[in-house]
């Protein structure tokens, strides 16, 4: 399956504007998750640039797929995708953080697009389910349930309770992707809780595995493609996708430190022009470096 | 009313098969407890709108969360216990937070849950769901009153917890009753007294306003189904007439219904008022009788706490 | 490994006894889940008789193996089993469901030799891996920790978190032994929510696994054996215990009507006597078949 | 007293090093928060005593009830939403019920807790924990107070939930301040009004007393720390005094510290209460300052409830 030139071209840009615009958010709203929103850049590139069917003119499209972000402090690269996929103007994602604005977290009602609202681990999987068999119910066969799913948040007990019952309700409708980024909030998952053999537990739960690398574009569309339309064999399929915590910017790699920390603008400005030139974009520093911050600082982040 | 005692299991499962015929999008989710809260019954009327989801309280709510943003009307049924302490989160985030059409049955409530002990008579549930934003609480005082409360749950847009006593209960309302969110009702006048009740005890209450009678003692008594949102107009007028209260809860007495009782009494017109529920502790196995009894949560224990709020609001030393 | 016949009798006639209580114990209390009680009767004997070190004179002995009943609601077989071990006076069990007596679930204050308390499912795994994690803060080698499991508990996503920081912390003195008697409260737990392929989840969430026929003494012991002193090499140790729900009264066996109800009292006396034939012991009735009823009769069950 | 403001985290992190060097037996356990937290600083001191759960927190408090069971002295850390609404079945059950020694702290309560919404500003712990028997629930106004009943949770046998505002305060208490189960404060003395504050809000009612104070009005601050028991007899006589008050709370008025005090006022001495705190609504994003205004929680809305009890109390029209 060869991926078009501007196709790769479009999906390589997104998930640069993803990173930009989260560093842009997170540092306007003085809070936020760097690390997780970058590992995820290229996913939700390839999911709302190319895989999912939605309509950001009817959000409310009744056949469209939809995604669950359990992840929820990953917000700002899905605000973004949302953005740059249409659902509202770009500046609307400024309002990050702010007192009536797009929340921390997610909540729905607050933003177009958004399928669920979260903030606490581990709980998205469920909601997905139940996506994934109101589908069902409604005898919707093209349609898919995505949900992002973070590695540390594997350890989750209610993430085991989904995986078992999508297997029991041979849900081959839902696509668990996990951000398998190696890092939680304060260590590696493997110092902290140890969530290997990751893709034998999926299995051991029924579920059909992919393992991808996960900021490679052309293999995600690829891994998206076999557990959309070949592997829907009455189970459903997990994407393990490999990333970098914090992938793009060389201190936030593998880093917990910026796993929830918010730049100062300069600081912001030095991330942003080093990401430009990691993807091979003109050099474009932060947006808003010099205005006024209008915005109470009241720590650094955590 | 008078009439043979309906258990309210019963009424929860006809009630449930009755809006299923009204509401095609509903769906029974159980989590292995149907033939004891009797969720049963819809799932024989509606197989294919049963959803069993094994022993995984979490799992449920957060699969009704997902049903109710895919335009089902979910009614995931577990006991008291286990909706309000096993996957209060779920219930909290994935569902109150985005306000989401979920009706949540709590089956053993309080004293009455068999034999089974601590760990399932749920006292805690009405303090715990009361402090949830955008939750509505109900707990049913008969048969007739559970019937409405379901329909109202239905009808309501948004997250509703009820509670289901395991236990049979005189009728207090008849078949045409109906059900207001924010609605009491005053089931008997009196002037010295106000005994509000809720769920299973407001027949206590009644019981307690027939033993004060024969003492000349007239008690009014006020039924609050709807615990959240209350009435705080009757509360307020019923207390302002009688000048003292009782409320009686079979639950704890710690943030329940008595204290919402009093949010609304300290505001409006502060009275002396007893609270009658389990006092702080955990609730043990045995017999109802003994169990109700062993809690001081009789009609004796009511009327007597109607005579200490009597003499205080008289001023007389207690 | 060849086990004394002296011993085996012992281990079968506790096992008997264990069953014959739980029905006493149900039938006089009004209450109870005679099911999960019966396909535990020969795990608890071999547990209490033969595999665990406690000393029923002194049941806070700092040196004690400990058992975590986390499915709670199988009380009756335990209450039995520290009964037979000496804990308390057999008549003690018949406070059980009473008010002040023997807890319906599990209630460490009223009886002695418990462990823990209970009643929820899914949470004793994590509370035995407290224990041993404390045996191994205390510098005790040769200390067990048991804890027995249902096989519909497995539902339950605490478990899995249990099981997946126990293997973390390489907890070899930790022992789980799921009754896998194949139905839960409703019905079976593969037409509820299945559990299979159930070694293979344990094993992905690195634990050593045994399968053994819960109800043959000596592959019991063998298998204990090994959970304690060969297996142990930096793994927990999970037994999966292939039983009966109901085990030994044709009519319960696997019957979910059984999971919880309380027999009358002349149902109780024919299921003593069938007991009796099965087992091969002299016929002996319901102890308190026509004494008057003492406790109010709520309901059967359930 | 004045002073520079302290990190409350801070002071817990520091009270846990403290608490570590007298219980040897003591056993600090996280869920991936550490460093928000500031458990870090008991992980630098003692490594070995301090264990990592990663995100599981229905584990934490189960492996804590079987630490506990072994003879430890378990702090089972993490923020107060997972505490109280992820967890609670584990807390209630597997250590209130048995009375395990288990000390929670709950991290980032109420309105400061950075930006992140909702999901994590938690209001409900206070409600919720009340209604736990055997549960003592606890909330400091300052560093010394947090100290204090940090060392006040290890000495007392039995569960404990405290809570720690993700906020900078101004010291109240001085060094040598001691905490008492059920023991309130005396801040300042007044006749017209009492002030019951707990946690960070004792500072708003402070606050708000000087603002009375311009109009001629005197309040009494009392500061309650300690929720669960709470101190019936300064209550009672401080509203006796007053003959009204005002609750002030850093989470939902619904079942919470502000219930506590009516439960016992409407027994000892009904008076005219306004309670201050999140009214019954999801807490935002927001900066804190923005988010005390956003939800009436500032010494002024403190002041103008004062304002409205005491014209209660005269008879004026409201
Ligand atoms: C139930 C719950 N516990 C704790 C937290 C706090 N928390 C937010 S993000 C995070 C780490 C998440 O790690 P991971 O799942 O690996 O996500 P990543 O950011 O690496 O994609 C934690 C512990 C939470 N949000 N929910
Ligand atoms: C959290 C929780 N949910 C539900 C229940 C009610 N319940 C008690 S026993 C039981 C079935 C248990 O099945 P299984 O684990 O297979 O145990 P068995 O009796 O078969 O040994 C259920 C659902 C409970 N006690 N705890
Ligand atoms: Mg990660
Ligand atoms: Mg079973």
């Amino acid at each position: 399956m060869q991926l078009p030139v501007e196709k790769l071209t479009q999906l390589e840009t997104v998930a640069y504007q993803i990173r930009r615009l989260s560093v842009e958010m997170i540092t306007y709203g003085k809070w936020g998750h760097i690390g997780g929103s970058f590992s995820m850049a290229e996913i939700l590139a390839v999911l709302y640039f190319h895989v999912m069917k939605v309509d950001a003119e009817n959000p409310e499209w009744e056949h469209r797929d939809r995604l669950v972000l359990s992840k929820a402090h990953g917000s700002p690269a899905l605000y973004a995708a949302l953005a740059l996929r249409g659902f509202y103007p770009l500046e609307k994602v400024y309002s990050y953080c702010e007192l009536g604005g797009f929340e921390g977290h997610t909540d729905m009602a607050r933003t177009p697009g958004l399928e669920s609202s979260g903030g606490p681990l581990g709980m998205g999987l469920s909601v997905a389910v139940g996506m994934a068999l109101g589908m069902r119910f409604k005898d919707n066969p093209r349609g898919r349930v995505f949900c992002i799913l973070g590695d540390g948040e594997c350890n989750e007990g209610n993430v085991w309770e989904a995986a078992m019952s999508a297997a029991h309700y041979h849900l081959d409708n839902l696509i668990a992707v996990v951000d398998y980024n190696k890092v939680m909030a304060k260590g590696f998952v493997w110092d902290e809780m140890a969530i290997e053999p990751l893709a034998e537990k999926w299995r051991a739960f029924g579920w059909e595995v992919i393992e991808v690398d996960g900021h490679d574009i052309p293999a995600l569309v690829e891994a998206f493609y076999r557990a959309r339309w070949i592997l829907p064999r009455g189970k459903p399929v997990v994407v393990i996708a490999h990333t970098v915590k914090g992938k793009g910017v060389e201190m936030a790699e593998f880093n917990y430190r910026w796993h929830t920390h918010a730049p100062d603008p300069a600081t912001a400005d030095r991330m942003l022009r080093e990401l430009a030139r990691t993807y091979g974009f003109p050099e474009q520093g932060y947006s808003k470096l010099g205005e006024p911050e209008v915005k109470e600082n009241f720590y650094g982040g955590e | 009313m008078n009439g043979a005692a309906i258990e309210m299991r019963d009424a929860f499962g006809q009630t449930l098969v009755e809006l299923g015929a009204q509401y095609p999008n509903m769906i029974v989710l159980d989590a292995d407890l149907h033939t004891s809260s009797k969720a049963t019954m819809f799932k024989k009327a509606y197989p294919e709108r049963f959803l069993q989801v094994g022993i995984a309280e979490q799992n449920l709510f957060g699969i009704s969360a997902g049903l109710a943003l895919s335009g089902f009307l979910p009614f995931p049924s577990t006991f008291a216990a286990f909706a309000s302490r096993r996957a209060l989160d779920q219930i909290a985030i994935s569902i109150c937070f985005p306000n989401l059409n979920v009706k949540i049955p709590g089956s053993y409530v309080g004293l009455p849950t068999s034999r089974a002990g601590a760990s399932h008579n749920c006292i805690e549930d009405i303090a715990i769901m009361r402090a949830l934003p955008n939750m509505r609480v109900a707990d049913p005082a008969d048969a007739a009153d559970l019937r409405a409360i379901m329909h109202a749950a239905a009808e309501v847009r948004g997250p509703v917890y009820f509670r289901i006593a395991r236990l049979a209960m005189p009728p207090i309302f008849g078949p045409d009753h109906r059900f207001e969110w924010g609605k009491g009702v005053l089931l008997r006048e009196g002037r010295d007294v106000t005994l509000f009740g809720t769920g299973i005890m407001t027949t206590f209450c009644l019981k307690a306003a027939d033993l004060l009678a024969h003492e000349g003692i007239r008690a009014e008594v006020v039924h609050l189904g709807s615990i959240k949102p209350i009435d705080r107009e009757l509360i307020a007028s019923s207390a302002a007439r009688t000048g003292c209260a009782v409320t009686a809860e079979n639950a704890t007495i710690n943030g329940g219904f008595g204290a919402a009782v009093l949010e609304v009494l300290s505001e409006e017109c502060p009275v002396p008022v007893r609270r009658i529920g389990v006092r702080d502790r955990w609730a043990d196995s045995g017999g109802i009788k003994e169990l109700f009894t062993h809690h001081h949560m009789q009609p004796e224990d009511i009327a007597e706490a109607a005579r200490k709020v009597i003499s205080q609001k008289k001023g007389v030393q207690v």
